[in-house]
């Protein structure tokens, strides 16, 4: 019921932890051409100077200082032909065009929602970038506007698509499709954003009716699986059914393989596996090859198991 | 009151109160010169040295004095303290909030620790010169707001104080504390008791007493403060009088009061 | 503790899955299993005793997880005059909430928060039947004021168990330094004082009885009695009471919404995560103490969320509550006197290596 | 009492001390029969409604030495806070300076907030916040005399559950409360400041007689199980003649 462990055993302060120091190399690293490709991704830290910025022309996380490009953020360096970009290991979610997103309603204002995407500004959600019930191409009317919390209200969940950005940066969403909206039957587990590859769909349905949407800012909605058929089809669209907060009946078994897969993805993410289709697909048949129940993979062997069988198929 | 009466009442107060004055009568029934019975009941908290409730018509105010022994200011060895506040917590009206006194609360304050410096000689609360001397805190709160607290309050401290019995206190030089004798204990000198009658002035007439309702539509204040031997203490005037000639409202007010002032002596305990 | 946002439809998938047969918890454990508790005592050296406790902690990048950190620190007051000391010590205890566990909660809100925790802890340890012996020195004159500052640092839920599991390790852990009482025999006629328990020394009178007297009039100080610390190294005795700090047990109770029949039985559940504590809550706190001697002490009980209960369901869970408090105080008792174990070799091998 | 120079406020000097008196005598020893008054006794309860004019619902209790005043303003709406579905419930406790034996600075300390959070508790699940979204319900609780935590806390929720049946707020229950403390091995009801001291441990229960429903149980001290629940159980009993008191108090006000 109860179980006490210990803290990991920092390395003794004293003698054997001597700083290495790169000693007094010239100031910045002389990158040749081989380095990159070598595979071995350098690591580097904010202010260390990476190369002369005639060479090299400067990207993200980077910046110029007298004729030298110095990174400014801590990450791996990446070179594409003549640019130089340092892409952070833990930051905010950087959005971009058509990124799919999983977010949550902080705010409800005049005629449209404030969205936290897990990212530097909360999202706008505009009530004409909504599927208003009655049909896809109802025109807003004056009622919407005062029943907005009919449709989404503070603490919901929802799917949506990044549409664009307003002039101070902050993402635009817009639920105008089918498969954006609100969320339920399952539960949500977040993790660093830098592990969501892009991927064809972010919509994921695994063998045992689990489906999984991997949001870009680091969201991922694990819930049961809705059949193609009962999905809100074109003419079926009907308010009650988007807007709803009740859940539909999940019977044992989906609600234990939902457990199991929101603790993969954690068990992968503290092991900063970026996620893939493929990659959770092989996870699960683990799991279910070695019988481990969803507490079990909380334990530090099981996981460190997994990932290990992971990587090695990887 | 009839619905509409108090709807009428809440949209238009000033109208309302204009109709009343016109018949000659007050909302609350009182001719312009009636003031609202007060009673006061002394010594009911066990846990103040001196206390007081007193009703001014709704009006009620609850008043406790605390003892405390401190040294004495460098410049003032031979005096002891006197410490008056009144509260007028979020509970007595819906204008205050909860937190620190509001302005009304600070002005009172003020009002009363004016009025109350002359009733006591400080220096009849030394226990040894230069080294303890009592501490009176004269703690007021409002527990129901229906306008002229500063007269309910003034009643209530006084009663306090009268109320309050400071134990025998020895002071030993060796220790420098101050031990009290839990049997013997005698009565603070009251030097005067002064009553505050308070007037307000609404469209050239003047109000005796005036109530909550009554209080925002006056035009001027006037409060006379005056003592058992019906010598004024204090008088303040806030906004012009009425010029109707026959008399000045101030000196009305004066003899108004002196004449209550009479009458309301026996009522303090 | 304090809730975080989460939509109607996360509550009601979390409150269906506990009261299902057989129940079934978000993250796969059971009703009542706790999650994995890190405990390390003796973090702050400064301090006389400190312990620092994490419920949940991710074990691969060991991030996450309730973190709270406790010390225990001595200090000496005067009993006679106007210190507030009491005769036999006292003990304060505060808990302060880090903004970074609570980013959702404003300035004020934070504040009531870390002021109700510090209620509570404060109402239950520092309450007379739980009183340590030895924290008197001497009597009339000094005593040692405990003040126990608890920080958190994280908040995954659960808060009160880990404040209080954290308090015990490190009032268990806490150490009073000994004291011996010193006379002052001034003779008339020698203007200094004269020490007289540990040889010739000339001893500057202590600060506050000087400030009495006129410098100049020496003949009254006749019998002045002060401490001092014999050892400066030896960290001293042991806290009395270490066999009566108490454990808290938090019972979250998930009620059948009230338009099912009312037979269903409300479920309680332990260890509950944020979004849990989000989706039910109505809790009860029970905190005990086990004392070797007699049976099992209540020192201290909460219904707190709003919901209400009937007299036989408290009964039953403080029934329930009383089993789970006994294993938690064993588990606890075993992990402490492995760290007492830990630490005692880890201070014999820095002296060993030098 | 050292504290800062409050300028909004008549100050008296930087420090005072209470007079401390020569011992007192009287010492009540352990094992005694309870001073007059049997353990099962509860002191008579003195409760008016509707006693400030200006409040939408108040209420002034009095249990010997015990006296609250009580005022419910609301439901109002709820400034700066976000929206809220549910209606929100405000409760403010403040002492008067000269309330206890000891005076308290006019300042909020931590105690007043220790007797609003439990009277909050005995409340919230009683009154229908749901039919009030974006409102707030505002509570002041006044002690004038207080005689022991324990009866503050338990009057101040018979006080404020009275006020807010007063204001017409739709609740599902009147709440009552009453303290209990265990001394020796009798169970002492309504212990007065100086009993609850003597006290190994107290228990205030709160609860709704009328849906047998408890709301809030505060323990404190030390206690073994079967005591605190014998004490949980005397004090349901005795909630429920409090309830017909207040029921009878609000009837009474409301033929006014």
């Amino acid at each position: 019921m109860i179980s006490f462990a210990s803290f990991p055993v920092q390395p003794e302060r004293g003698s054997e932890y001597a700083r290495h120091f790169p000693g007094d190399e010239d100031d910045h690293m002389d990158l040749d051409d081989g380095d990159f490709e070598a595979g071995g991704s350098k690591i580097t830290w904010p202010g260390e100077s990476i190369t002369s910025s005639q060479a090299y022309m400067r990207g993200h996380g980077t910046y110029v200082e007298n004729e030298e490009v110095v990174a400014s953020v801590a990450g791996t360096i990446e070179r594409v032909n003549k640019l130089i970009t340092v892409r952070a290991i833990r930051t905010k979610y950087n959005p971009e065009v058509g990124d799919l997103v999983v977010g949550r309603i902080t705010e409800v204002q005049p005629r449209r929602w404030k969205v936290d995407a897990n990212s530097r500004q909360d999202a706008v959600l505009m009530l004409s970038s909504v599927n208003l019930p009655g049909g896809v191409q109802r025109r807003k009317l004056e009622s919407d506007e005062l029943q907005m919390r009919n449709f989404f209200e503070e603490g919901d969940l929802l799917v949506a698509e990044v549409q664009a950005f307003f002039a101070d940066g902050a993402m635009s969403l817009h639920t105008r499709s089918l498969k954006y909206g609100k969320l339920r039957n399952g539960q949500l587990v977040t993790i660093p954003p830098i592990l969501v590859r892009r991927l064809k769909s972010h919509f994921i349905t695994l063998p045992c009716g689990v489906d999984l949407i991997l949001g870009l800012n680091g969201y991922i909605w694990v819930s049961k699986h809705v059949k193609e058929s009962e999905q809100e089809g074109e003419e079926g669209f009907d308010a009650e059914a988007v807007y709803s907060n009740r859940n539909d009946f999940i019977d044992d078994s989906t609600r234990i393989a939902i457990s199991r897969v929101a603790n993969i993805i954690q068990v992968l993410a503290s092991h900063f596996v970026p996620l893939t289709d493929t990659l959770l697909l092989e996870a699960y048949e683990w799991t279910v090859e070695n019988d481990t129940d969803a507490k079990g993979l909380l334990s530090e062997d099981v996981g460190d198991a997994l990932v290990a069988t992971i990587a090695a198929r990887a | 009151m009839g619905d509409s009466a108090k709807i009428f009442q809440r949209l238009h107060p000033r109208a309302y109160l204009e109709r009343f004055v016109a018949e000659d009568v007050r909302p609350d029934g009182r001719p312009f010169d009636a003031w609202r019975d007060v009673s006061v009941n002394v010594g009911s908290i066990s846990t103040a040295n001196g206390s007081a409730l007193v009703r001014l018509g709704e009006t009620t105010i609850v008043c406790g004095v605390k003892i405390e022994i401190a040294e004495p200011e460098l410049d003032a060895p031979e005096e002891g303290f006197l410490v008056p506040n009144i509260d007028l917590p979020a509970l007595c009206s819906p204008k205050f909030k909860p937190g620190p006194p509001s302005d009304e609360a600070q002005v009172l304050s003020d009002r009363l620790n004016e009025v109350l410096a002359s009733t006591i000689s400080l220096s009849s609360l030394v226990i040894h010169p230069s080294k303890a001397v009592w501490v009176l805190y004269v703690d007021a709160t409002c527990i129901n707001y229906d306008g002229n607290v500063f007269d309910a309050a003034l009643i209530a401290m006084m009663a306090a104080l009268r109320n309050t019995t400071l134990p025998k206190a020895t002071y030993n030089v060796e220790t420098g504390l101050t031990t009290c004798s839990r049997t013997a204990a005698s009565p603070l000198q009251i030097l005067k008791t002064p009553i505050s009658f308070s007037f307000g002035v609404f469209d050239a007439t003047l109000l005796a007493d005036p109530t909550a309702f009554e209080e925002p539509l006056l035009d001027t204040t006037v409060s006379v403060v005056v003592d058992e031997n019906n010598n004024l203490v204090s008088v303040v005037q806030s906004g012009p009088g009425v010029d109707s000639g026959a008399e000045d409202t101030l000196s009305t007010c004066i003899s108004a009061a002196k004449s209550r002032r009479v009458l309301l002596g026996g009522q303090i305990p | 503790m304090a809730s975080i946002s989460t939509s109607k439809a996360e509550i009601s998938y979390i409150r269906t899955g506990l009261l299902s047969n057989p129940p079934l918890r978000a993250d796969g454990r059971g009703l009542h299993d706790f999650r994995t508790i890190s405990l390390e005592t003796g973090v702050a050296p400064l301090a006389n005793g400190s312990a620092h406790l994490n419920i949940g902690k991710n074990p691969h990048d060991g991030g996450g997880g309730t973190e709270v950190l406790a010390a225990a620190k001595l200090e000496v007051e005067n009993v006679d005059g106007h210190g507030d000391g009491v005769n036999g010590g006292r003990i304060v205890c505060t808990v302060s909430c880090s903004p970074s566990a609570y980013p959702h909660l404003s300035a004020p809100a934070l504040d009531d928060l870390q002021q109700d925790m510090s209620t509570l802890l404060h109402q239950t340890l520092a309450h007379p039947s739980l009183h340590p012996p030895n924290l008197g020195i001497l009597a009339g004159k000094k005593s040692w004021l405990l003040n126990l500052d608890c920080v958190v640092l994280a908040d995954a839920g659960n808060t009160y168990d880990a404040l209080f599991m954290a308090a015990r390790a490190a009032l268990w852990d806490c150490k009073v330094p000994r004291t011996r009482a010193v006379e002052y025999k001034a003779s008339s006629a020698a203007p200094g004082a004269k020490v007289l328990a540990s040889g010739e020394m000339d001893v500057d009178v202590g600060r506050d009885i000087e400030a009495q007297q006129s410098g100049f009039d020496t003949r009254s100080i006749a019998r002045a009695v002060d401490f001092e610390l014999p050892d400066y190294w030896d960290e001293g005795e042991v806290l009395g009471g270490s066999d009566r700090w108490p454990v808290c047990v938090t019972l979250n109770i998930a009620a059948p919404p009230p338009s099912s029949s009312s037979t269903a039985p409300c479920v309680h559940y332990l260890d509950a995560l944020p979004q849990e504590e989000a989706a039910t809550p109505l809790r009860l706190l029970l905190v005990f103490s086990f004392p070797p001697s007699s049976s099992s002490n209540l020192q201290a009980m909460r219904i707190l969320g709003s919901g209400e209960l009937e007299s036989n369901q408290i009964r039953d869970f403080v029934a329930s509550g009383e089993q789970y408090g006994q294993k938690i105080w064993n588990a606890l008792n075993g992990k402490l006197k492995e760290e007492d174990v830990r630490r005692g070799q880890k201070a014999r091998d820095r002296f060993a290596r030098r | 009492m050292a504290f800062a120079l409050d300028r909004r406020r008549i100050n008296g000097p930087e420090d005072s001390f209470p007079p401390s008196f020569d011992l007192d005598a009287s010492q009540w020893k352990l094992g005694d029969p309870r001073k007059d008054r049997s353990p099962a006794d509860i002191r008579s309860i003195f409760l008016q409604p509707g006693l400030i004019s200006q409040a939408n619902g108040s209420a002034y209790i009095e249990t010997a030495k015990t006296k609250i005043a009580c005022a419910v303003y609301g439901p109002r709406q709820s400034k700066n806070t976000t929206y809220s579905e549910m209606g929100r419930l405000n409760v403010e406790v403040k002492f008067t300076p000269f309330s206890c034996v000891r005076r308290r600075a006019p300042m909020r300390d931590a105690e007043d907030r220790s007797i609003a959070v439990a009277i909050h508790q005995a409340l919230v699940s009683s009154v229908r916040l749901e039919l009030l979204p974006k409102s707030t319900i505002d509570i002041f609780i006044t002690i004038i005399e207080s005689d022991g935590l324990e009866g503050c806390v338990a009057s101040g929720s018979v006080a404020a559950s009275t006020a807010l049946a007063d204001a017409g707020i739709e609740l599902l229950g009147l709440v009552t409360s009453c303290a209990a403390s265990v001394v020796g091995k009798e169970i002492w009801l309504d212990p007065t400041e100086e009993e609850a001291r003597l006290a190994k441990g107290t228990v205030v229960v709160a609860c709704m007689p009328a849906l047998q429903k408890i709301t809030s149980i505060w323990q404190a001290g030390e206690t073994k199980v079967a005591e605190a629940l014998a004490c949980m159980d005397a004090c349901q009993e005795k909630c429920t003649e409090i309830h017909s008191v207040v029921a009878q108090a609000l009837l009474e006000s409301a033929k006014i």
